[in-house]
């Protein structure tokens, strides 16, 4: 990247974007190279980049205006760049865990590829605070002779001497 | 029982009692003696009585100023920028001042956690005070000043330093960053112009030889080339910045440069406390501009002198009309006289006017003799009393100064802390203490070639 | 750290703000630092303090907050928080279909939403490597420029505004309004176009809009020079602005400014003429440099700039030619699978899109890179050492609109 | 500027004292009202020609092209009943893959419409004669109708408000805020576990890993076949003698590691098997 940055030949002076993309199996990192004074630009991309451990050397040497999307791409895909100083999230709060363009980061009416129940698939819940109380339901009263067991206790469980 | 009801009946059977005990009083003789020993008292201590009461009529004076000039403000920054401004609380919008006023008393004034609450409290009263009793001094007509002190001038600067007291207090009690860097700034600001302010009148003091303001306005006397402002153009010229700073005004407002540290010392206040910040600074707009007349446009005198031309044409005007002399007179003219003529009006104007109906002429007929009426008292007390012209003079003045302040604050950005600190050492100090200096020796100089 | 808490408790945790009530709030996160950066930026040396210039202060362009480590008034170092406006833009266009995102990508610069429009618009065309007629060309273009003659003018009006001058900003508004009561009439929204349609554009020029554009051309040029003539020459204003923020041509690219404040350092770059796309080609207008590179040189650049896009305008109005306003496509289109990179010059800079479609109706990735993200990051690099007030003096010369830079 | 430093400002002063002498722009808002041009698409409002008739063939291209997708259409039939033709995103989603071949004429099983497919309504009369109809018995009814359907389908629900007299909504209300209680096939049970201080003694950290290993997530996880969640319960503190293990909101007692790991592998094979009914 240094050497089309320098070299005179090639002139890329202008990183004009600079992004990460998920495809599904695996990421990129892609890079697009204008140079001031000659009209063509180059897209340059990295890909092959494992989803569970995204890593990719960074290119704020180069450019130091590379910083902000460097860290926006670790905040939307999780990829690390190594090299960059300040690699945190840019828009997300600092605790918030999972990475929101990931593909199987899945919004609640992105029906069209969840599975149908709609809910947000988030990889680790966050860490629920201790005083946040979840809702224990009251058994509804039983109602003496037709008495119908619901569906939680299965039948086999209940046949079972309660050790 | 309505509320007004149970208010107004005790009242009057309070007044009833009270008449009857009077007379009683009155009877005995107990009540003139009381009159007698009240009288001396009054008499002998004359001028701390005069001196309450002129305080108090200043406090009295200064809520509708800042009224007026808090609405003039927002009248010419909007016309400044082709925009219309407040006209529609009120008769073409001059009640909005009022209304602000009454919104910032009905507003809660919170005290902010951190605050430490007596120092917050005290900080905007003390900055009223200091812009507010500076008009103690000022003299607004021949006989109409506060307290004519011979060291008037030095009073009118000691009060006003006292302001940025109020300001400092206020910022550091906030307990918000912002309103200390608005606290410092003003404290910075203000007393780095403090010097020029004082220094530049040094001028117009050696030339009218007396500290009392009053004296300063008699030796302005005559045409308006004998104002000092023609004999100490740059005087006056640093005069006018330094008192744009010291009244925080644009383009100095850095105590309160919204768009870097938010209101500067006045962020936590609301309510009335912030009401007295507000006055305070509209109350010294006014102050400054009255002390930019007094000082460089000779206060309350005309710029024509009209006596040479009077006695051109040989005229005295002794308007006082005794109105005791007239007697039963007086009762016809004000019983038979006014009806008569409003009766007259009427039927002129129903006759033009057909098609209103008799009882709206007559109404339109009572306006417009009220109209004719004032305006010919006030022509006439123009005419007779020395004080109407002096003040009328005056306040067109002091006015046109608070306007070019408002000009400023549409039209000028902000001027920057160090270039402000750098501007008011490097330049004003410098050349008031030329300019004092240049004023001595043409003293000297004038003296010696005339030998007064 | 001073008083950096070991564990790690969330922002949002209810408890964390009851426990310090006399305790000074402090703009220290919580949280122990994640970066040497952040690390290095809350360790306060004696004399420094934090100041929070949070999101709801006046000069702020949108919701921004930045922590000022001051000391006294001269600002030693910066940290720019970013998110509060952030709405996941991306994420919303790979959920609807391509017409979504056109109307997604409205609100992103506000201030000139024909540009960000333009960006998931010229994406498809680009991809479906559709011919758009002519007269759309020269309608876009048109509109265009109308557009950040508009963004300009309020432009000159913020920056008054953060020195501290009222009347410029009502000035500039004034300007505003008339262009923006035209685009009203010819597109039929005031701020958020919602025009430019994949294949051409929306509507065609009606009378209302020509009289108005008419009427407003006859006087615009002396209304401009009125306008800056107020602060062109103002002493307090260059004071003010000269020499504040200035950038090197080589500091400008490594910075990756774009547009009027790259064009102001030195560096001649404009994406109408490096990569021409729609009328630009056939038009001749120059692009104006400057090379000091302050705040001044930035205001006075844009300025020029109005007058360069009152002549595009006017020369657009003589050769528009006739002919349909919008190419023949399907009402379901499905984009083939391909990549393609746009680029368009708005009045920040230059707005770039990278887009991905996988064969279905809905885009597969749309990279937006918005020009006030990439001129916002320079505010770190030339505001320390200068005053509060300066601070003020260079955000509002880069323009940042936040909309685009939280996405 | 050049000339004398003053210059500038007075000029710039002069330049505001002869705008404060023209014309204002400002207009009286409520007495004069700015002209706003024909074209103006501010309004969303339905289009009448002259004629009198609608300006709309339901296209659907404005719910296509909202990016919210609030806009849904309806239309009253003869018979005055209301329908509605177009949900909100979920619907739109899936109709929108088909939309060609919806107009196409043909018929096309549409996925998001089949809550509301007929069914038959026998068992379910079985269940409100066995609840003599009584509209204060609703949460046994459901319990019934669920164990019956293996879920409530909402053709049961209508049925039920029709004749036990109760409102939809109500029942709908009912319904929904028990979480064993679901309205589509394919449900998902959750294993709830505590983890506060007392359970954690008691060996609620064995039931864990066990759990774990069973369901293959950690807490707050789903199975990769999407049967069950795994989610973290609380017990409030109060005092107990074993960790507190949920199924569906129902505490299950004398739960031990290895019966918890059993009782996660029955929901996953149940979950496989195809529902009843």
């Amino acid at each position: 990247m240094s050497k089309l940055h320098d070299d005179e030949q090639f002139e890329f002076e202008i990183l004009a974007d600079l992004c990460g993309v998920d495809t599904g199996t695996e990421m990129w990192a892609v890079y697009h190279l204008w140079s001031p004074r000659t009209p063509d630009w180059l897209r340059v991309i990295v890909p092959g980049l494992k989803r569970d451990d995204p890593r990719v050397p960074s290119v704020t040497f180069i450019w130091k205006g590379a910083e902000w999307p460097e860290r926006e791409a670790y905040d939307m895909f999780g990829i690390i760049f190594e090299g960059n100083r300040d690699l945190r999230r840019i828009y997300m709060p600092p605790d918030y865990t999972s990475f929101p363009l990931r593909k199987d980061f899945l919004l609640a009416d992105d029906s069209a590829r969840s599975s149908g129940e709609g809910f947000r698939h988030v990889e680790q819940m966050h860490q629920p605070a201790e005083n946040m109380r979840q809702p224990v339901i009251r058994m509804a009263p039983q109602l003496g002779d037709n008495q119908i067991s619901t569906l939680s206790q299965l039948p086999e469980e209940s046949e079972a001497p309660p050790t | 029982m309505t509320l007004a009801g149970k208010i107004l009946i005790p009242l009057l059977i309070l007044v009833a009692l009270l008449t009857v005990l009077l007379l009683v009083l009155w009877e005995v003789g107990v009540l003139p003696a009381l009159i007698g020993v009240v009288a001396d008292v009054v008499t002998s201590n004359i001028d701390i009585i005069r001196f309450l009461l002129a305080a108090t009529a200043i406090l009295l004076f200064t809520i509708p100023t800042a009224f007026v000039i808090i609405f003039m403000e927002l009248k010419v920054i909007a016309f400044l920028a082709s925009r219309i401004g407040p006209n529609r609380t009120g008769p073409w919008g001059t009640l909005a001042s009022v209304v602000a006023g009454f919104k910032v008393l009905a507003k809660e004034d919170y005290t902010p956690t951190g605050a430490d609450a007596a120092v917050f409290t005290i900080a905007p009263i003390i900055t009223y005070l200091a812009s507010v009793l500076t008009l103690l001094v000022i003299p607004f007509a021949p006989g109409l000043v506060g307290l004519d002190m011979n060291i008037g001038l030095l009073y009118f600067f000691a009060v006003s330093g006292l302001s940025v007291v109020g300001l400092m207090m206020g910022g550091w009690s906030s307990f918000n960053k912002y309103s200390l860097l608005g606290g410092l700034r003003a404290a910075a600001q203000i007393v780095s112009y403090e010097l020029p302010l004082v220094l530049a009148p040094v001028g117009v003091i050696m030339l009218a030889g007396t500290l009392s303001l009053n004296g300063i306005v008699q030796h302005q006397a005559g045409w308006f080339w004998d104002w000092y402002v023609f004999q100490q153009p740059l005087a006056f010229v640093v005069f006018f910045i330094a008192a744009t700073a010291e009244g925080n005004r644009t383009p100095f407002d850095l105590t309160e440069a919204d768009s870097e540290i938010v209101a500067g010392f006045a962020t936590e206040y609301s309510g009335m406390r912030f009401g007295f910040f507000f006055f305070a600074e509209y109350v010294g707009v006014f102050v400054l501009s009255a002390l930019t007349t007094v000082l460089f446009f000779g206060g309350w005198n005309s710029p024509i002198d009209p006596r040479p031309i009077l006695d051109f044409f040989h005229v005295t005007i002794n308007g006082a009309i005794d109105l005791a002399g007239m007697g039963i007179w007086l009762l016809w003219a004000v019983v038979l006289g006014v009806p008569l003529v409003v009766f007259l009006m009427t039927l002129v104007i129903w006759t033009f006017k057909s098609g209103w109906s008799f009882v709206k002429s007559l109404v339109v007929a009572f306006v417009l003799f009220n109209v004719i009426a004032a305006a010919v008292v006030l022509i006439w007390a123009f005419v007779s009393f020395e004080v109407v012209v002096g003040l009328f003079w005056f306040m067109v003045k002091a006015f046109t100064f608070a306007f070019v302040f408002v000009w400023m604050r549409g039209t000028l950005p902000r001027v920057r802390i160090d270039q402000l600190m750098g501007f008011a050492w490097k330049w004003l100090v410098e050349i008031s203490l030329v300019n004092a200096f240049v004023t001595a020796g043409a003293i000297l100089v004038v003296q010696q070639v005339t030998g007064r | 750290m001073t008083d950096a808490k070991t564990e790690v408790r969330s922002l949002d945790d209810p408890n964390i703000w009851v426990e310090t009530p006399a305790t000074i709030y402090d703009a220290i996160p919580p949280y122990p630092p994640r970066t040497e950066r952040e690390a290095e930026f809350y360790h306060l040396r004696d004399g420094e303090m934090l100041l929070n210039l949070g999101p709801q202060h006046p000069s702020t362009h949108g919701v921004l907050r930045v922590v000022l480590k001051v000391d006294g008034e001269r600002v030693t170092d910066l940290d720019p928080v970013l998110g509060y406006l952030h709405r996941g833009v991306e994420k919303l266009c790979e959920v609807g279909d391509w017409h979504i995102a056109i109307s997604q990508c409205d609100p992103l610069e506000y201030v000139a939403s024909l540009f960000s429009e333009a960006m998931p618009v010229m994406a498809a065309e680009k991809l479906l490597d559709l011919e758009v007629p002519k007269r759309a060309q020269y309608i876009r273009t048109l509109v265009w420029e109308l557009n950040r003659i508009s963004s300009h003018a309020l432009f000159i009006g913020w920056l008054a505004l953060d020195l501290g001058g009222l009347t410029p900003l009502l000035y500039g508004f004034i300007e505003r309004d008339e262009i923006v009561e035209m685009l009203a009439a010819l597109t039929g929204q005031r701020m958020l176009f919602n025009y430019l349609r994949i294949g051409g554009v929306n509507r065609d020029l009606n009378h209302d809009f020509l009289s108005r554009l008419g009427d407003w051309m006859s006087r615009a040029a002396v209304e401009i020079e009125q306008e800056t003539r107020l602060l062109n020459e103002n002493e307090i204003f260059v004071r003010r602005t000269r020499g504040m923020g200035v950038m090197t041509p080589e500091m400008a690219l490594r910075m990756r400014v774009t547009g009027p404040n790259l064009r102001a350092a030195g560096v001649p770059f404009d994406v109408r003429r490096a990569h021409p796309y729609a009328a630009y080609p056939d038009l001749e207008f120059d692009i104006p440099t400057r090379s000091e590179g302050d705040s001044y040189a930035r205001y006075m650049l844009r300025v020029d700039e109005i007058r360069e896009s009152i002549k595009i305008i006017d020369q657009c109005l003589h050769e528009m030619p006739d002919g349909p306003i919008m190419a023949r496509i399907p009402r379901l289109i499905r984009i083939p699978p391909g990549r393609a990179f746009v680029a368009v010059e708005s009045p920040r800079g230059e707005y770039a899109c990278y887009a991905m479609s996988d064969g279905s109706d809905q885009p597969f990735r749309l990279r937006i890179s918005d020009p006030s993200f990439w001129n916002l990051q320079s505010v770190g690099e030339m505001v320390p050492g200068n005053l509060i007030a300066d601070t003020m003096a260079i955000m509002a010369s880069l323009d940042p609109v936040m909309g685009g830079v939280d996405k | 500027m050049s000339r004398v430093p003053g210059w500038g400002i007075a000029m710039g002063m002069v330049h505001t004292f002869v705008r404060m002498t023209q014309a204002k722009r400002t207009i009286q808002y409520p007495e004069q009202r700015q002209e706003i041009s024909p074209h103006h698409r501010g309004r969303l409002i339905l289009l009448y020609d002259e004629a009198g008739n609608l300006k709309c063939e339901t296209c659907f291209q404005c719910a296509a092209a909202c990016p919210i997708e609030i806009i849904d259409m309806g239309g009253v039939d003869t018979k005055n009943r209301f329908h509605v033709h177009w949900g909100p995103a979920e619907q739109y989603a899936e109709r929108r893959e088909e939309s060609a071949l919806r107009r196409s004429g043909r018929p096309v099983a549409d996925r998001s419409f089949e809550a509301w497919l007929p069914i038959d309504l026998g068992p379910l009369e079985q269940i409100l004669i066995r609840n003599d109809y009584d509209p204060r018995r609703l949460l046994t009814i459901l319990e019934a109708t669920q164990q019956q359907y293996a879920y409530l389908p909402v053709s049961a629900l209508q049925h039920i408000s029709h004749s036990t007299g109760a409102w939809y909504s109500e029942i709908y209300g009912i319904a929904s805020s028990y979480p064993n209680l679901i309205f589509e096939p394919g449900r998902v049970s959750e294993i709830g576990l505590c983890q506060c201080a007392t359970c954690a003694m008691l060996g609620s950290g064995r039931i864990r890993d066990a759990l774990v290993a069973a369901l293959g997530t950690d807490i707050g996880g789903v199975t990769a076949d999407g049967a069950v969640r795994f989610v973290a319960a609380d017990c409030g503190g109060e005092s107990r003698d074993e960790p507190l293990v949920t199924l569906d909101g129902q505490a299950q007692p004398h739960m031990t590691a290895e019966k918890a790991g059993r009782l996660a592998q029955r929901l996953r094979a149940k979950a496989a098997q195809p529902a009843r009914a």
